[in-house]
């Protein structure tokens, strides 16, 4: 090999045909990061004309008249109560469902389950799961929660779909968040002396709280607009009413009986506003459809937030 | 609490929604309406589900069997008028009127009618688009009955759905669309649709849909009674259902119309309501449909 | 302090041994039990599924299933044919992965090599409310919006066709690809892109020689588990597509796919036991294997990714 | 500055260590560990001086499908740690390590080192809170972190942290402790820091530490141990392998021929 | 070795470097580059030695934040690399790097060292694969896989790899090649293979490279520059700086006091 002073020059010499190529190799850099902003902006733009859309149709109906009516058949005077309510209920069971079983199977997959086809099995049912379509929870729901184990159309059934349909995302956002603490944490705790569940549950459950908690958020944002699986489980239904409520003012102070409750949601109360013959109630539905837009885009900008919490907060 | 429990027909739902509505602001009585179909509805009430059932045509032999064996009992009750309106895209206008005939050409099982000159010589050439309602509703039943002679009886090759709007969206969409459905969904979208007047034969004056044309029985085969069946036992032991029937059938003229149906003429609506004080068990149809009965007829039966 | 133990000061540290075995062997099992929810729920899904389309499957040879080419089992003149349903499924999710394949892999490859940090941080999650909005809204943003807007160039387009439902549904899926290709490409480790900066290369150079090849397993399992989420997408072709179940693989035409099939008869809640009551199951047991297949596929490749670096 | 009548606090003996993708990372290791003296382990990167130090507290145990074979005998009581009747929970707390880098738990000061005495229990906050005290003297940290003991461990400097490490280790009474490359992450003024602690605990702990800095190890130690590939080639007293080394590799090693 | 009459190939004057966390990495560094001439930079860990190598070609700019002040000139067109108006690709394609730890791309061995080639959109094959077998046996590396150039280059072993990317920067003819510390993450013989590279190298191309193993920049440089702290605390001829250091900090560092 020689690397002559004559090549060395070379370079030099061909500056000028060098920096016209790098202009060349630039502009295909520009070209492409507009491509790629085109890209993302399809998504976006999507979102925003629909979201548009819907604010034009159903704007007439935003205001606080709308959260406190029950449905009716007049459009004008038709409101979400009993549908946000019933949101709220359905998703404090998907929570409370999903979450402990959820973060648990997340913690024994990633700090006890042997690696072997034991643990291989589970995780390749979480990861297909998590693709499974939502219509399929619907079909399951139908028949196991809702004939199976006679739980009929309640609450309860849909708050149990959801929470198996949010399941592997809570599953997979635990796993991520324990992966985040260091190995190095974990060493230190196990060289002191402590056991398995005192490393879990003093650390690493502590650490990975916001973690999971940005992987709930973005589960439950998914699964408050919903509409195939509560569909599938026959919930169609026009509730002018509101559940008993889950707090009493005698003891034992709770009550269960709301679980069994019929009910409704805002992506049903969507949809049934949607098909019917009269126009008026199709403001009503692109009011409801901007309504849950913003929601999860308020869950969702929650989850942003949290998680640029976590990280500024933890530098391990 | 005390729920009344009601399902069935989506078509005769926003009737009962009305009701129900009402009723829960005037006595505090909790009513759920669900839509899941007549068939479905049935089969909830023969379980004894629901309290009353929704029913856009009558019971069938099947249901009354399924009933009897779980030992229900219910009482016909018919409360409005519905007119099928076949549509066509607002930008035909060489249709003027269908026959009974040319519908069943149309939508007779098998049938290969595709194109519009098929159905009449004098239409242009272009292909015909078919909407219609989903089996599972009360409306595929009678139109099927009506015009093809047989429950169910269809082709097969048309865009079938459950949600009436996708109906309309299909016809407004398509210059050659052609679709059946309830008559409030017409009035709702006059400014897209136009409604196709109807000849029972060959020859007989074309009648548009119409309330009037409905209740003066110009409008055949397409109008069609709507019922609701109340469960017997609850009629006579539960006082919520039994006050409920009688607010439904004491608010039927002014509600009906107002969900733009037809409501009964008013001496109908007299014997009706005589028909559910006394708790008359039993259907005057004997499980089959019967296209073009009267109401009054139809309460002499059941004894 | 620092005074060494004697054996006898060892002892009562071992007293609690068998205590906190038992305890750590408790909360284990409870674990475990958690993690095997999974397994139960697919084992559920397979055995509902299984159990309800049993009565279809006696009725309906399995030949005439999936070789018959007319699907009409609520019909009074009932045919078993599941291809037209097939069809529809593989036409919109063609639709949709020819738009959103590439559309995704570039935002994908912006994502990863040219956007910021901020920009990433802000951008992905924002896409992710794309998966949020209730995916009803979007069939009726396709059947009202779209379809309009594709009839302006194209005429003849029917108000129901695969082509729009299959375009938002494109859309759709452009977070998914974007986001798993992502993290595929963030994966390639940082010293690959300094090897090619080192040599003069540019951002484009290096995303497209060296970073997209490293990240191609990656990149493919977006792409396997992106044919999962279209082919199970429920509402948009529900609404948009049309419900008719048509043998065609033109998407300038409608047709119903297995999810439209399944909410469509869901919508009209068919009696319990009744044929049509099990053909939504035989149609969503044809599902559930097509999407466990691209699912399994895509958790393979992916793994192998992940194991890589 | 060993000699027969110091007594062994624990011995290695043909020490074998497969890791789980089958990689002998430990060829029949033997040595002596003498009680209260400081040894140091030497040896190339990826000798396996780190795989011999966590053999003594069985973290190796904490990632499955690793192997041990072959025996570390604690003295007095004769105990194999490395038998598999033996819990390691039982050895941890009788050996405590301190890492290579500062890795303190993000919660306060007092409760860092309050740890060990949390996960065994001791519930009387008197006796914690004198336990804390005097591993935080121990650790020759008690003047600086007194008044802020509520303070997050994050917010120390690196070196305050590693010191705030070893006595989390102290705390809980170790009979040995085990260094893993103590200050190689550290600034020089931290490294002489904790250098002259051990020198410290010398006489009153026995300690075993890895470092790659050979002059660090003659510094601080009572014998060396010098490793190859897995292998134990020379051990011995600092003076003597650090002035005359019995085999070339040692030499060669120490000479910086290599490494 | 280096006397007045050697010519300055690059000379860094006054250089200040932040990182995007407002860190000050190097503080006013000046130093010369022989042309032709091996230049080691030692100095304990975090000193800044990477850092300052970085500086070179520019590799900072990738991530965004980081502030440069002060000069690098090259010669002989006196080009300042750090200004604004040069364009650190093209600083990048006169002078190469070669990192610590192997980095090929998943390419075969040809593509790799093919690789700044490509990017310069040679097309013509004949040369590529001229330029190929030249860096190849440039880097030691041809008669071991001459055979195999289809093959990947991750089924090299770590010190093939290594020398794969010395030829992929050898490749491109560059003015100037820089090593991180490129043999701290090899065995000792593939360290030994390295070494003797870079000595066939020396006098035919400039090179500057970071060691944190003292002997083996005593061993390989011409001229040794000391760093504590993000500052030159010392620069001179090798000989004399590891002879006759000038300043006490130096000499702690050489002697083992600290690092
Ligand atoms: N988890 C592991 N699995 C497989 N091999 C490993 C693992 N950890 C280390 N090794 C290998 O075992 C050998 C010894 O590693 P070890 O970490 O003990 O070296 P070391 O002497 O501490 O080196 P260093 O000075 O770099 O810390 C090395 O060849 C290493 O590659
Ligand atoms: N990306 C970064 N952002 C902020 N600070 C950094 C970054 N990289 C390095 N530093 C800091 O800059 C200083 C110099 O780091 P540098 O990597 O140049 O040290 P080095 O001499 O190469 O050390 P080593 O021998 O460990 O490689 C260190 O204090 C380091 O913590
Ligand atoms: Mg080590
Ligand atoms: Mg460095």
């Amino acid at each position: 090999m020689a690397v002559t002073q004559s090549k060395k020059a070379s370079v030099l010499a061909d500056l000028d045909a060098v920096r016209s190529m790098i202009r060349r190799h630039k502009f295909n850099d520009l070209v492409f990061a507009g491509i790629g902003l085109i890209a993302l902006m399809i998504g976006l733009l999507t979102l925003l004309t629909l979201f548009v859309d819907l604010v034009m149709d159903g704007y007439p109906r935003f205001n606080l008249q709308f959260f406190s009516d029950f449905p009716s058949r007049r459009a004008g005077s038709a409101g979400l109560l009993s549908a946000w309510v019933g949101s709220i209920l359905v998703m404090a069971v998907t929570f409370l469902s999903a979450v402990p079983v959820g973060v648990a199977a997340g913690l024994y997959l990633e700090e006890y389950a042997p690696k072997n086809w034991f643990s291989d099995l589970i995780e390749i049912n979480v990861s297909n799961l998590a693709g499974v379509p939502s219509i399929i929870y619907g079909l399951l729901a139908l028949g196991l929660f809702v004939y199976g184990l006679d739980l009929g159309q309640s609450i309860l059934t849909a708050g149990l779909t959801l929470g198996l349909l949010i399941l592997p995302t809570v599953i997979v956002s635990t796993r991520e968040a324990i992966r985040g603490i260091p190995v190095a944490i974990r060493e230190a705790a196990y060289a002191v002396g402590a056991t398995k569940w005192q490393v879990v549950s003093d650390h690493v459950v502590k650490y990975s709280q916001g973690g999971i908690l940005t992987g709930v958020i973005i589960g439950m944002s998914r699964a408050i607009g919903e509409t195939a699986p509560i569909i599938t489980i026959g919930a169609l239904t026009f509730i002018a009413f509101l559940p008993p409520a889950p707090v009493t003012d005698v003891a034992p102070f709770l009550n269960f009986e709301w679980l069994n409750s019929a009910f409704t949601v805002l992506p049903i109360q969507m949809f049934n506003w949607l098909s019917r013959p009269d126009h008026a109630f199709h403001i009503n539905a692109a009011a409801t459809g901007a309504i849950i837009i913003l929601v999860t885009l308020l869950m969702n900008g929650t989850a942003i937030y949290l998680r640029y919490k976590i990280r500024k907060n933890i530098k391990w | 609490e005390k729920i009344i429990k009601v399902d069935g027909s989506s078509t005769v739902y926003p009737i009962t929604e009305a009701m129900a509505e009402e009723f829960q602001k005037a006595t505090k009585t909790n009513v759920t309406v669900g839509e899941s179909g007549t068939g479905a509805g049935f089969k909830k009430f023969c379980r004894g589900e629901t309290d009353i059932s929704n029913a856009s045509r009558p019971i069938l032999q099947k249901e009354m069997d399924a009933c009897k064996e779980a030992g229900i009992q219910y009482i016909e009750l018919p409360v409005a008028f519905d007119a099928l309106t076949v549509v066509v895209n607002h930008k035909n206008d060489f249709v003027k009127s269908l026959s009974v005939a040319e519908l069943n050409a149309i939508w007779k099982s098998g049938s290969s009618v595709k194109n519009w000159k098929q159905v009449n010589p004098a239409y242009p050439d272009k292909a015909l688009a078919l909407y219609g309602p989903g089996t599972a509703s009360g409306t595929f039943d009678y139109f099927t009955e009506a015009i093809n002679g047989k429950a169910k009886s269809s082709r097969t090759d048309y865009t079938p759905s459950e949600d009436d709007n996708v109906l309309v969206q299909g016809v407004a969409g398509n210059a050659g669309g052609l679709a059946y459905f309830g008559y409030a969904y017409y009035e709702e979208n006059k400014d897209k649709l136009r409604a196709v007047p109807i000849s029972a034969k060959a020859g007989s004056p074309a009648v548009m849909p119409s309330p009037e044309a409905v209740k003066d029985g110009t409008y055949q085969p397409l109008a069609r009674p709507l019922f609701i069946y109340v469960n017997a036992t609850a009629a006579a032991f539960k006082p919520e259902v039994k006050a409920f029937v009688n607010f439904y059938l004491e608010n039927a003229p002014k509600l009906v119309a107002e969900v733009k149906y037809v409501p009964l003429p008013a001496d109908d609506y007299d014997a009706v309501k005589a028909h559910f004080k006394a708790l008359k068990p039993g259907t005057g149809f004997g499980g089959k449909n019967e296209i073009g009965i009267k109401v009054k007829d139809l309460i002499n039966r059941i004894k | 302090m620092l005074n060494n133990l004697t054996e006898l000061s060892i002892s009562p540290r071992l007293a609690k041994n068998i205590r906190r075995n038992v305890k750590e062997r408790v909360i284990e099992f409870i674990l475990m039990m958690a993690a095997l929810s999974a397994v139960f729920t697919t084992f559920a899904i397979v055995a509902i599924l299984l159990y309800e389309s049993f009565g279809f499957f006696e009725t309906v040879s399995l030949v005439e299933f999936f070789t018959g080419t007319v699907w009409t089992p609520l019909f009074e003149d009932a045919h078993y044919g599941i291809m037209p349903l097939i069809a529809g499924t593989l036409t919109t999710s063609f639709v949709a992965l020819a738009v959103a394949v590439p559309v995704g892999t570039i935002a994908a490859i912006y994502l990863s090599e040219f956007a910021s940090h901020k920009t990433r941080e802000i951008t992905k999650p924002v896409l992710e409310l794309l998966v949020g909005v209730p995916t009803i809204a979007f069939g009726y943003f396709a059947l009202l919006f779209v379809t309009p807007l594709l009839q302006i160039i194209y005429p003849d387009l029917p108000g129901f066709n695969m082509l729009s439902a299959g375009l938002v549904m494109g859309v759709m899926i452009v977070p998914y690809i974007a986001s798993v290709a992502e993290d595929a490409m963030r994966a390639v480790p940082m010293s690959m892109r300094e090897g090619s900066y080192a040599m003069g290369a540019t951002r484009f150079q290096t995303a497209l020689r060296v970073v997209t090849p490293a990240a191609t397993s990656g990149i493919v399992a977006a792409y396997i588990l992106a044919v999962s989420r279209a082919v199970g997408e429920t509402m948009v072709v529900a609404v948009a597509a049309g419900q008719q179940p048509t043998l065609t693989f033109d998407p300038t035409e409608g047709a119903a796919t297995i999810t439209a099939y399944i909410v469509q008869v869901a919508m009209g809640d068919l009696p319990h036991a009744s044929i049509g009551y099990q053909s939504i199951f035989a149609a969503g047991l044809v599902l559930f294997a097509m999407t466990l297949t691209f699912n399994l596929i895509g958790h393979v490749v992916r793994k192998k990714y992940r194991e890589q670096y | 500055m060993v000699n027969t009548s110091t007594p062994i606090k624990a011995e290695s003996k043909d020490l074998n260590f497969y890791y789980s993708n089958g990689h002998q990372a430990l060829k029949s290791v033997s040595m002596p560990i003498y009680e209260n003296k400081i040894t140091a382990l030497i040896g190339p990167s990826g000798c396996g001086k780190s795989t011999f130090l966590r053999c003594f507290n069985r973290m190796h145990d904490l990632y499955p499908g690793n192997k041990y074979e072959g025996q570390i005998i604690m003295h007095p009581d004769n105990t194999n740690i490395l038998a598999d009747g033996v819990d390691p929970i039982e050895v941890r707390m009788r050996i405590s390590m301190v890492f290579q880098k500062p890795n303190p738990f993000p919660k306060t000061i007092f409760e860092n080192v309050a740890y060990g005495l949390r996960v065994r229990d001791e519930k009387n906050n008197r006796v914690v809170a004198d336990k804390v005290e005097e591993a935080l003297k121990g650790a020759s940290l008690w003047n600086e972190v007194k008044d802020r003991l509520n303070d997050l461990a994050f917010n120390l400097s690196g070196g305050q942290q590693q010191r705030l490490c070893i006595a989390r280790a102290l705390a809980t009474d170790p009979e040995i402790m085990l260094f893993d490359e103590p200050t190689s992450a550290l600034d020089p003024i931290a490294t002489a820091n904790i250098e002259e602690l051990m020198n410290e605990l010398r006489g009153k702990l026995t300690i075993l530490v890895v470092t790659h800095n050979m002059q660090q190890a003659a510094r601080i130690s009572d014998c060396t141990a010098y490793m190859y590939l897995g292998e134990m080639m020379e051990y011995g007293d600092t003076d003597t392998i650090f002035t005359r080394p019995v085999r070339k590799e040692t030499e060669d090693y120490i000479t910086g021929k290599f490494g």
